[in-house]
């Protein structure tokens, strides 16, 4: 019975399609094909804890998995960052709105007298956070700070420009390439924020044989290769 | 004519037919247990709709299949004692009492709020609410909610059942009074042979 | 646990603003929606009904998701609405309330709507032999005879409305000050490791509230069965 | 709308295993609750009502997060549960199903108490003295004169199961074939850019599936009307 | 003594105060509205705790204060016909009938089904539901669910209110066998003062 030796893989939610693509891959390969648990970082990682019976976590960022592993819930050595994404500035495809992104650009302008700017929680979401400390680097954040639209996540962000409920949004270059609905107006320069990557670790409690070998995927050459067909890039 | 009705009414799988045809005072309905006394009584006060013919109260017409009136309960003015009593359980006696008072635009030079109370001896019960009543007080605040409500006919669902031998003399002065100075048409309902023959000025067999 | 913060405050109060505005807005076209139901045959009734449920069967998010697409200031009924009332929604409290209300809609419709299905219908006809119309029958006899169900829809509602998140942050998004309700808040702190204690302090303050909700529900419902009592032959 | 692919096959019938589960297992003590809110005064009564209140007042995310606090494997209750009686929630289909039936319970007893209050109680002492003691009084009286409301309940309750999410992400996580219900599903559809046309199908899907219950309850409602009928005398 | 009561009972302000002593047969309980009968009838009944005294029928001690007695209702075997009648409005009529029929495991020669069912006439009525009832004989198939219970005594409550004068015999010659035959102690409501003079072997004032 496959599933019984198929490894849990808990992924963050921005991972979606391309983990998919990733298990399918390694499927092809003759192994069982892993099954995957998607949701927000900090509702897997709280699984984890909690003593869920999981093999991979694969984070969208590292101040979860820091977390993971100062708990000692991490098999020692096995966490690799292995992917990363770039912040972009979107606008909704019929938008003609023309930014570059610098030093003292007129993003409130930009905005429009009533628009808001469509960002994840910059308190809480990663990709909130780092849209915040690229904001600051710019010198735009106090500009923009109280026309900001923050959702629950990247998506929920990417939702409002590409229904046109904001006129511009940050949200991660992945995401931007694969929403018809939305126009990349420039990227944010990688220096203006924290790298944004995605580590991988076994989770100290597997007892499954097989999930080493999909994290080994994961991190190959061959695995990387897909997540860069979806936009990332690896490390 | 004070009645003059002829109704075929159906009750579930039941019809009934009733013709009353009476002159001013109060008419007796005497009949059987489930002869249609209740169903008659509904339909003059407009709470069930006969499949045919018409109803005509005092030179009225509230009902008539054929010219198609079909007055609303609420523009017939009748004042209807139910057989099941019908108190607001939510209001006290007196805003009972009240209820239908606010009629009383009254050409009729009626009853007075204090007479009734003391005919039907509920003076002391007007803060009460109706779930604490007896059933022999129950009923006289039904008998006086509509008798207050300034009604141009009555109603009268065995409004006597059980009202205890004493109250039962006032009570019934009081009908009598209703029938002879107000000159209310009445339609009055009883299983009570004597009371019938003491108040009816007509008496028609039901069923 | 210490005095709350002045953002706490902040939270509180307009978590308090929204959710009463929701409920109370919301309750007229629930009931009507709830006497319908309970008292009209009519063809696609049983659509109605679904309609009426259909916030609870999704997930908030997409409930939120429609709101965004229905009344967006670029789409035609949101256009419109700003257009010729000036009214938005997006990004105002006044979405978070719209969403409130449209979480809360199923659940006070039921319990109004199961009231009203108790109400005997004797003494409504009562009431009308009384010279009372539609109207009056309705005030006087209805609508009191059914204000167990009515007060069971606000506690429902009010409570559903201080915990609703999902249709909310989709569809107002989590401004401090104009949106962010306390599980918008919660949710913030629930994505940053470690912000347990805050977590608390939120979650504690919200059942603070709707408890108080609850006690004030009780002492209404025992006024007003004492003046009720119960039903007399 | 072509026919459902296999995966959606698994993914509704998953989540009507889920969802009658839920509410089957919750309505006794659901309607325990119910009765000893509606008919009993105690002290502390107003800490159990809040109590019941809780999984509708906190975010859903909120809830999960504290059933996986109390029954996750590495906590002292999880860790009992599964030595003593072999049972774990976290990570199965069993704990998609509690956090449903926690999701739901409030609405269940709210509907179920509400009915209850409107039982005559005098119909209640005829029984008694007609030789039925407590519990045949209960079952013969009490219970199908309350039937509205439990039906009321199922209706709700169902339709809130079939759109839980929050709780059941944060506390059974998202495993496809295992606790990946509708709205998860949905979710995870969401994720992809583009893939609205899969929200939809799976929106109609949860849609019809409470369609389904509506229709159903309202036929039972209607036969226990036909036999009721109204109060007499 | 078929009773010895002696109790003091409260209806919200009101303190009723109650002694009935009587043997064998029928009594009779004669007072106006409000005095308390209905209550009596409660106590008795074990659905209103007096706060004082004793209540004994036909030699069972269902209540005393002292000894701190006080038997559930089920376990006091009475036949109760309400006064609000309190038929069950989700059972049809032979439903209702039978609720408390199963208690039948009778020493008592009692009264057969069908005996029952056709002094009360309401055979025709079995498969139909309370509230599609007429008030008599709604009166009539709660006077039946009463004696078809296997009672070990009788409380009445104004059972002939709303019957009718022919079904009115046939009802009280079936109360008069079970007197005379069943021998079952009877409290008796009514405020027909023929109707008691003809069945009471006692009467006791109220109030
Ligand atoms: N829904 C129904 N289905 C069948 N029969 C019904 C229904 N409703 C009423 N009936 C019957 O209609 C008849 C007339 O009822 P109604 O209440 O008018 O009688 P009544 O003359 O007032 O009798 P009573 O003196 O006992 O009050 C009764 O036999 C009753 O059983
Ligand atoms: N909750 C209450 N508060 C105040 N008074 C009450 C309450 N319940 C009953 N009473 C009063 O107690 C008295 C006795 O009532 P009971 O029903 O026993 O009278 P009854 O003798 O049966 O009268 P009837 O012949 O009218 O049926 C009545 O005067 C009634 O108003
Ligand atoms: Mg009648
Ligand atoms: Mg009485």
């Amino acid at each position: 019975q496959p599933t019984r030796t198929a490894p849990l893989v808990l992924a963050a939610a921005s991972l979606q399609e391309s983990m998919n693509a990733a298990a399918d891959g390694w499927a092809r390969k003759g192994h069982p094909r892993p099954r995957i648990s998607f949701a927000a970082s900090s509702a897997l990682a709280r699984q984890i804890e909690a003593g869920a019976p999981a093999d991979v976590f694969v984070s969208a960022d590292e101040q979860w998995m820091d977390e993971m592993q100062k708990k000692s819930l991490l098999r020692p050595r096995t966490r690799v960052s292995f992917l990363r994404n770039a912040l972009v500035l979107v606008a909704p495809k019929a938008s003609s709105t023309r930014l570059t992104i610098a030093k003292g650009m007129p993003l409130a302008k930009a905005l429009g007298p009533n628009g808001r700017l469509a960002v994840a929680d910059t308190s809480a979401v990663p990709a909130g956070i780092y849209a915040k400390q690229s904001l600051t680097a710019l010198g735009a954040w106090s500009q923009v700070q109280s026309r900001l639209a923050p959702g629950e996540s990247v998506r929920a962000a990417l939702a409002m420009v590409s229904r046109g409920a904001a006129p511009l949004g940050i949200v991660y270059a992945t995401d931007a390439k694969a929403d018809p609905g939305v126009r990349i107006i420039g990227t944010f320069p990688e220096r203006s924020h924290q790298p944004i990557t995605y580590p991988v670790a076994l989770i100290a409690s597997s007892r499954n044989p097989e999930a080493e070998g999909f994290r080994r995927y994961l991190i190959s050459a061959e695995g990387k290769a897909v997540f860069r067909g979806f936009g990332f890039g690896t490390r | 004519m004070s009645f003059d009705i002829a109704v075929a009414l159906k009750r579930g799988t039941r019809r009934i037919e009733c013709r009353v045809e009476t002159g001013p005072g109060l008419t007796a309905l005497f009949g059987p247990s489930g002869a249609g006394k209740t169903s008659l009584l509904d339909a003059v006060a407009g709470l069930l709709r006969p499949t045919e013919g018409r109803i005509e109260v005092a030179g009225h017409v509230l009902f008539d299949r054929r010219s198609r009136v079909d007055l609303r309960p609420e523009q017939r003015q009748c004042g209807y004692v139910f057989q099941d009593l019908r108190l607001f359980p939510h209001r006290t006696v007196a805003q009972n009492l009240r209820f239908g008072w606010n009629r009383r635009t009254d050409a009729v030079p009626g009853l007075s709020w204090d007479e009734a109370l003391d005919f039907l001896g509920i003076a002391p019960l007007l803060d009460r609410m109706p779930a604490t009543l007896s059933g022999g007080e129950a009923q006289r605040v039904a008998i006086g909610r509509a008798l207050l409500s300034a009604p141009r006919f009555l109603l009268l669902d065995e409004p006597l059942a059980s009202v205890d031998a004493g109250r039962r003399e006032e009570v019934l002065r009081l009908i009598e009074r209703i029938r002879d100075q107000l000159k209310l048409p009445i339609l009055y309902v009883s299983h009570d042979r004597a009371e019938v023959e003491r108040l009816a000025d007509a008496i028609v067999p039901i069923g | 646990m210490p005095a709350l913060s002045p953002d706490e405050w902040g939270i509180l109060l307009l978590s308090m603003k929204v959710s009463a505005v929701a409920i109370l807005g919301v309750l007229p076209p629930a009931f009507a929606l709830a006497w319908l139901l309970a008292r009209r045959e009519f063809p696609g009734k049983i659509v109605l009904d679904s309609l009426v449920h259909l916030p609870l069967v999704l997930p908030p998010v997409v409930t939120g998701w429609l709101l965004l697409i229905a009344l967006g200031t670029n789409e035609p009924v949101g256009r419109f609405l700003q257009s010729a009332f000036g009214i938005t929604f997006v990004f105002r409290w006044t979405g978070a309330a719209l969403a409130a209300a449209v979480m809360a809609l199923p659940l006070m419709v039921r319990a109004m709507r199961l009231s009203l299905e108790g109400v005997d219908r004797r003494l409504e006809s009562a009431a009308r032999t009384l010279g009372a119309g539609r109207w009056r029958t309705f005030a006087a006899v209805t609508l009191p005879l059914s204000a167990n169900g009515v007060l069971a829809a606000l506690v429902l509602g009010f409570a559903r409305s201080v915990g609703e998140f999902g249709a909310t942050i989709t569809f107002a998004s989590n401004i401090p000050g104009e949106t962010q309700t306390l599980p918008l808040a919660i949710y913030s702190a629930l994505q940053v490791p470690g912000a347990e204690w805050q977590v608390a302090r939120l979650a504690g303050i919200s059942v603070a509230l709707s408890l108080a909700a609850l006690v004030i529900s009780e002492w209404l419902a025992r006024r007003s069965g004492q003046q009720r009592g119960r039903h007399v032959l």
